[in-house]
């Protein structure tokens, strides 16, 4: 749910116009609406090498992990769900709201990976590392946009 | 699903029996009351649409709960909400017709609380809007066959809190 | 008796209607890819076009109530339409509550000390004079809309109050909608809540409310005299209105059952447009390259449940090829692709058989399974041919044929999309989530045969993991593993099973005339009752010598075991009430009031309800008060109340007034443990908690009450015997074996009579004709 | 599964009211209820008189078979089964339905007796009998109500 929706649900429910606080966020939303396209375009441009940068620092931080392990299938999967994370994040940056990482990112994934028997530890601190990874391509304004996003899904992960 | 013939069969036939008197006069009962079944049935079936709409009007309508922020603001939750009035009466007509309420618990209680759970659906309300069709059943069938119906609802309405 | 299946209430969030963003997001995560290029261009216009858009919802929203009145003027003739419309109280938000978005704590309080004056100006009631001038001055405007020949205008006198209050809320509300609808960028919301409207407003004004609509829609055009593009981009939305307005009442959407297993479902056509409409993505032979490919990873997404190209660099190019060369249709495609040694490695050989079939029905049917019969059907087909069969029947199903034919690429038929049933809710709603292949337990027959068991040992609210019996109702489900969203499934009036603890032999409200109770509580050392008689009154002071009485207890003694039963443990000295004792002492108070007294306490205030949420609060005050736990959604539902309206006061007095506490303890009885629940006295048992459900035969080591549970389970097994054997009325006699034993129990019974299905709930017993309600045995 | 669930659930399944067509079936259903409950009354006080005239007409027919071997148990359990589906066809009669019977007895009734190697041909003669017993104990009407069930066993049978 971006912030479009939530005010016009909140008006509707109480059967009023839009109010000044939310026409003010609204307005600050879309006055940064092309930054925000800018970051999701820089994302999505180097999507790869994000991933590819961010499973080197992992595995150099811990190489005793399942993706490490020699077994492509791991490794397949792990650089998978990698460039799913930066895909959801750019999601949540064009809308704006945690939402779309928060739905399909976060919720039962905790479950998940321990149901694979992946360390949760290691999950989490490849997220960091993508963060690091993807921080490097921005500029410190837009870092704070994004770093945003990724301490959100740390912090979900975080077991 | 099961109605009052089956009911009574299935329970001798797990004892192996024939069925008792008791049995047969129940059975009886259910044919002797058969023709007022099937004209409730007939009657509702082709009233479905008004009893729904006199139901809404006398429970629902002019209630805070299609005030804003109620639950049936707005055509979209206006329409969901007389869909489900349509949904109990029609099953309760099935029950009706049946002379069991298996198949309200089968087909409508199950899991529904949950249901409403999760949509945020206020029962209280709901179970409001079937006694409101209770009576405007009754209205319409005359007080036999409305108090046969009038069972079915109430067991929504059990079911339901 | 009603058996309910429970599933759990997953929260939903249904979509209502769509934004510009809303709607690129969605389609982009539904295919698993970044947004295009042209997409990020269309959300960059969105954005610029921000503010021009933020500007008319603000002028239209100014200009509100002459707008409305415009419209509402044109067709109510006989009074001042206007005073009719009612203006929603201004809704006061916690500061910071997020009540309005974007709002924090310090901006919440400018908007509310600075008023009015800061915050958009509100629409406020038309003057009648102003209305008049506005008439004027827009009756010579030009392009006002001319009315139609059968057009009459509404009398307000005749019309009556409540449907011109309903009449002007509609048109306020329309024109909010269209602000709505601006900001949001899509008509969409409009489209929804309006579409079919014609058939809920009464027939008779459905002509006046174009015409208002229509006048409100110039009105409006002329609050941007100066800009074109604007005046245009409001009409287009008012135009949208009308028409959406004047559609036909669209049908339900009908899901047809399949068999008659399967009920039909109607689904109002709002909720399947307010779903953003999934993309029916068919192969058939001339299409592109592009089109095919996205099909196929679309295939591949509905049977794997990922992207298998994208996520381990694998393909089933074989069939890849021969789908594209049009050797196999889509349905043959998808077929081979359940028939695939990926497919088994992936979603059989993990799992046991039951949760092969949910999985399966997700992935070649795209829905949870319906009903048990039909998890049977396909239990039946998995357990005779294996997989290929499982999937061959699938595929070859009528319904699959109803929804996908041969082209169509399979897909999930979720929320939002179709009616769904609510016998599967819960575990349908989990079945659909990314999750769902990594959940081992099968979550749909287990929900279908939950139907059948009887009433869950725990607290009616909440299935907390509480192995300690402290955390009465807790809404906190262990987290580690499969988590469980599930309520207990108790109704407003079924009652818990509780055990007597056999220290009161009377004819209280809960206990059965005429059986012998269960003994001796276990941990209730050296419990009885106790009773403050004439002999502690200071009459008369006369010296009665030392009491030889066993039975007699000093007025001390009763005191204490006064505080021991209302907190629970001896006090601190700093914790007595003095005054209190002082006056039981002398004779001012009857034993009651004080208990009452001690139960108002600070300290007993702090400790059971302050700290506590309220239905563990309430819970505790209940034990200690009323000594038995409370039975059920109803009993509590009655302390909620008067928690939630009088509070903790009016709890405690309602508990020591009630006719229970007067019937059983009277004016001079201490409050005693009478009743308490199954797992309490299995933990109270020397052998501890799991204990009682070892079958042991040897009294010796046991003690009494392991004797009594003998008879406990024996009971359970006759009365289980009886009832399985047959439904014969020897089974209701109570000379039968099941009964006579069952007669040695004191239960008080819970309403669902049926066998308790697991041995750990061995010592509810079998309730048989204790049971108070009389659905009970046939 | 009786003739008035079966309607049910057809409606149900298209989530529509009973059509005028479904409910005249209905009625004409109840408006025969006497008469099946009178069948299922002669049926059920002449259960004993139908199975041993039944068995009788039969060993006279298929004189070479277990049931009619001198071997008191196999005597016994046919002539239980000839009781039970005598029962069966009591249910169905009162049901409108030949669900009970086929759902109770019927499906797998083949595979049952080749298992027990009864010979199957006896069986279908053992139900001939049978019938016709039943038959004898009725007016016309009512025969020509509970003739299809018998059939429907011998049909199965075959």
């Amino acid at each position: 749910m971006s912030i479009i929706t939530q005010s016009i649900a909140n008006a509707d429910r109480e059967a009023r116009y839009l109010s000044h606080g939310e026409l003010n966020a609204l307005r600050s939303f879309f006055e940064e609406g092309n930054q925000r396209l800018r970051i999701a375009s820089i994302l999505t441009a180097n999507a790869d090498r994000i991933v590819d940068k961010g499973s080197d620092i992992f595995w150099q931080r811990c190489p005793v992990t399942p993706s490490n392990s020699g077994n492509s299938t791991f490794r397949a999967s792990c650089v998978r769900d990698q460039g799913w994370y930066i895909r959801l994040i750019t999601y949540a940056v064009v809308v704006g709201d945690i939402d779309p990482l928060q739905d399909s990112g976060i919720k039962g994934a905790k479950a998940m990976y321990t149901a694979l028997e992946i360390p949760l530890r290691n999950v989490v601190e490849c997220m960091r590392c993508l963060k690091e990874a993807a921080l490097d391509l921005l500029t410190q304004e837009d870092k704070a946009e994004v770093g945003a996003y990724f301490d959100y899904l740390i912090q979900g992960m975080t077991p | 699903m099961q109605d009052a013939i089956t009911t009574l069969i299935n329970s001798s036939d797990t004892q192996g029996k024939y069925l008792d008197d008791g049995s047969l006069e129940r059975l009886q009962n259910y044919f002797r009351s058969g023709e007022l079944r099937a004209k409730a049935a007939m009657t509702i079936s082709a009233n479905a649409a008004t009893i729904v709409t006199r139901t809404t009007a006398k429970s629902l309508l002019y209630t805070d709960i299609t005030a804003p922020g109620g639950n049936m603001y707005t055509c979209r939750r206006y329409a969901a909400c007389v869909r489900d009035m349509d949904y109990f009466l029609r099953y309760a007509t099935y029950a009706m017709l049946a002379g069991d309420p298996s198949i309200l618990d089968e087909r409508v209680l199950n899991g529904l609380r949950e249901t409403y759970n999760s949509l945020g659906v206020p029962v209280g309300a709901t179970v409001r809007a079937v006694q409101a069709m209770k009576e405007v059943t009754t209205e319409m069938l005359g007080a036999e066959a409305g108090k046969e119906m009038g069972l079915y609802f109430d067991h929504i309405c059990t079911g339901l809190s | 008796m009603t058996d309910r299946t429970n599933g759990g209430s997953p929260v939903t969030h249904p979509q209502h209607f769509h934004t510009v963003p809303s709607t690129v997001i969605t389609e982009a995560e539904r295919r698993d890819r970044y947004p295009k290029q042209s997409e990020f261009k269309e959300l960059s216009a969105f954005f610029t076009s921000g503010l021009k858009r933020l500007e008319i919802a603000t002028v239209l929203a100014n200009n509100a109530d002459v707008i409305v009145a415009a419209g509402a003027n044109r067709i109510f003739t006989g009074g001042s339409p206007m005073a009719y419309l009612e203006k929603p109280e201004d809704p006061v938000g916690m500061p910071g509550s997020g009540y309005y978005v974007g709002e924090d704590f310090l901006s919440a309080k400018a908007r509310q000390k600075g008023g009015p004056s800061n915050a958009l100006q509100e629409p406020r009631l038309v003057e009648p004079v102003n209305a008049f001038l506005d008439r004027i001055r827009t009756l010579f405007s030009s392009g006002r809309p001319s009315t139609p020949t059968r057009f009459r205008t509404i009398d307000i006198r005749k019309y009556g109050t409540v449907r011109m209050k309903r009449s002007m809320r509609d048109l306020a509300w329309f024109l909010r909608y269209i602000t709505y609808a601006v900001v949001a960028g899509d008509t969409s919301i409009i489209r929804i809540n309006v579409r079919g409207l014609r058939g809920v407003i009464p027939e008779d004004v459905t002509l006046a409310t174009v015409v208002a609509l229509q006048d409100m829609q110039w009105r409006a055009g002329l609050c941007f005299s100066q800009d074109p593009a604007a005046a245009a981009l409001v009409k287009g939305y008012f135009e949208v209105l009308i028409t959406e307005y004047l559609v036909e009442k669209p049908n339900h959407q009908l899901r047809f059952g399949v068999s008659k297993l399967h009920p039909g479902l109607p689904l109002p056509q709002s909720y399947a447009q307010s779903a953003l409409p999934t993309p029916k993505l068919v192969v058939k032979p001339g299409l592109s390259e592009t089109e095919t490919q996205d099909a196929i990873r679309a295939a591949y997404r509905q049977v794997f449940e990922r992207d298998i190209t994208h996520a381990y660099g694998l393909a089933l190019e074989d069939l890849e090829s021969k789908l594209r060369s049009g050797q196999f249709s889509m349905k043959e495609f998808i077929r081979h692709l359940g028939k695939s040694r990926l497919y088994r490695r992936e979603f059989y050989e993990p799992f046991t058989i039951s949760r092969v079939i949910e999985l399966a029905s997700r992935h070649f049917l795209g829905r949870g399974l319906s009903c048990l019969e039909e998890f049977q059907t396909y239990f039946e087909v998995i357990s005779e041919g294996g997989l290929p069969a499982l999937v061959d029947a699938l595929v070859n199903s009528q319904e699959y044929a109803d929804y996908f034919g041969e082209e169509t690429v399979p897909y999930l038929r979720g929320l939002g999309l179709e009616a769904q049933e609510c016998r599967n809710w819960g575990p349908q709603l989990d079945l659909f989530k990314y999750s769902a292949s990594t959940r081992k337990l099968p979550q749909f027959i287990t929900t279908f045969a939950r139907a059948q068991k009887p009433l869950p040992n725990q607290h009616p609210y909440g299935v907390g993991h509480d192995p300690l019996e402290i955390q009465f109702g807790a809404i906190f489900p262990r987290e580690d593993q499969n988590p469980v969203a599930q309520p207990a499934h108790f109704s407003a009036t079924s009652r818990r099973i509780l055990i007597s603890s056999g220290l009161h032999n009377g004819h209280h409200v809960l206990g059965q005339n005429g059986t012998v109770p269960l003994g001796r509580v276990p941990g209730t050392f050296g419990q009885s009752v106790l009773k403050l008689e004439p002999s502690h009154q200071p009459q008369g002071h006369q010296a009665q010598g030392p009491n030889l009485n066993v039975n007699h207890h000093s007025i001390e003694a009763v005191i204490l075991a006064t505080y021991r039963q209302v907190f629970g443990r001896d006090v601190f000295d700093s914790q007595r009430q003095g005054i209190a004792e002082t006056k039981l002492k002398g004779g001012q108070i009857t034993l009651r009031e004080f208990v009452r007294q001690l139960a108002r306490s600070r300290p007993f205030r702090q400790m059971a309800w302050e700290n506590l949420y309220i239905t563990k609060s309430i819970e505790y005050i209940h034990r200690r008060l009323l000594g038995r736990p409370t039975l059920g959604r109803d009993e509590l539902n009655r302390y909620y109340d008067l928690a939630g309206k009088q509070g903790f006061y009016a709890v405690v007095d309602a508990m020591v007034d009630g006719p229970e506490y007067t019937e059983v303890f009277g004016d001079d009885t201490v409050p005693y443990e009478r009743y308490l629940t199954p797992r309490g006295y299995a933990l109270r048992s020397p052998q501890g908690p799991v204990a009682w459900w070892k079958p042991r035969k040897n009294p010796d080591i046991a003690g009494a009450w392991m004797a009594n549970y003998a008879t406990v389970t024996e009971a359970k097994r006759l009365a289980l015997a009886t009832t399985e054997a047959s439904h014969s009325m020897e089974s209701t006699n109570n000379n039968s074996p099941a009964a006579r034993a069952e007669s040695r129990l004191n239960v008080a019974i819970a309403s669902p009579p049926e066998p308790a299905p697991m041995p750990s709930e061995a010592p509810q017993a079998q309730p048989l004709e204790t049971s108070t309600t009389e659905d009970s045995l046939p | 599964m009786s003739l008035v669930t079966e309607l049910i659930l057809n409606a149900d399944s298209e989530a529509r009211y009973p059509a005028p067509k479904e409910i005249r079936i209905f009625q004409d259903f109840v408006k025969t209820g006497e008469q099946r409950i009178r069948i299922a009354k002669v049926l059920a006080e002449n259960e004993q008189r139908i199975v041993q005239n039944g068995s009788a007409r039969f060993w006279e027919r298929c004189p070479n078979t277990p049931s009619n071997s001198g071997n008191e148990r196999k005597t016994a359990s046919c002539q239980r089964d000839q009781g039970w589906y005598v029962r069966l066809i009591a249910y169905s009669i009162l049901a409108g339905s030949e669900r009970p019977l086929e759902e109770i007895g019927t499906v797998g009734i083949k595979e049952m007796y080749n298992n027990l190697e009864i010979p199957i041909r006896n069986i279908a003669e053992c139900m001939r009998c049978l019938k016709e017993e039943a038959m004898s104990l009725m007016s016309e009407e009512d025969a020509a109500e509970v003739a299809p069930y018998f059939d429907l066993i011998i049909h199965s049978l075959s």
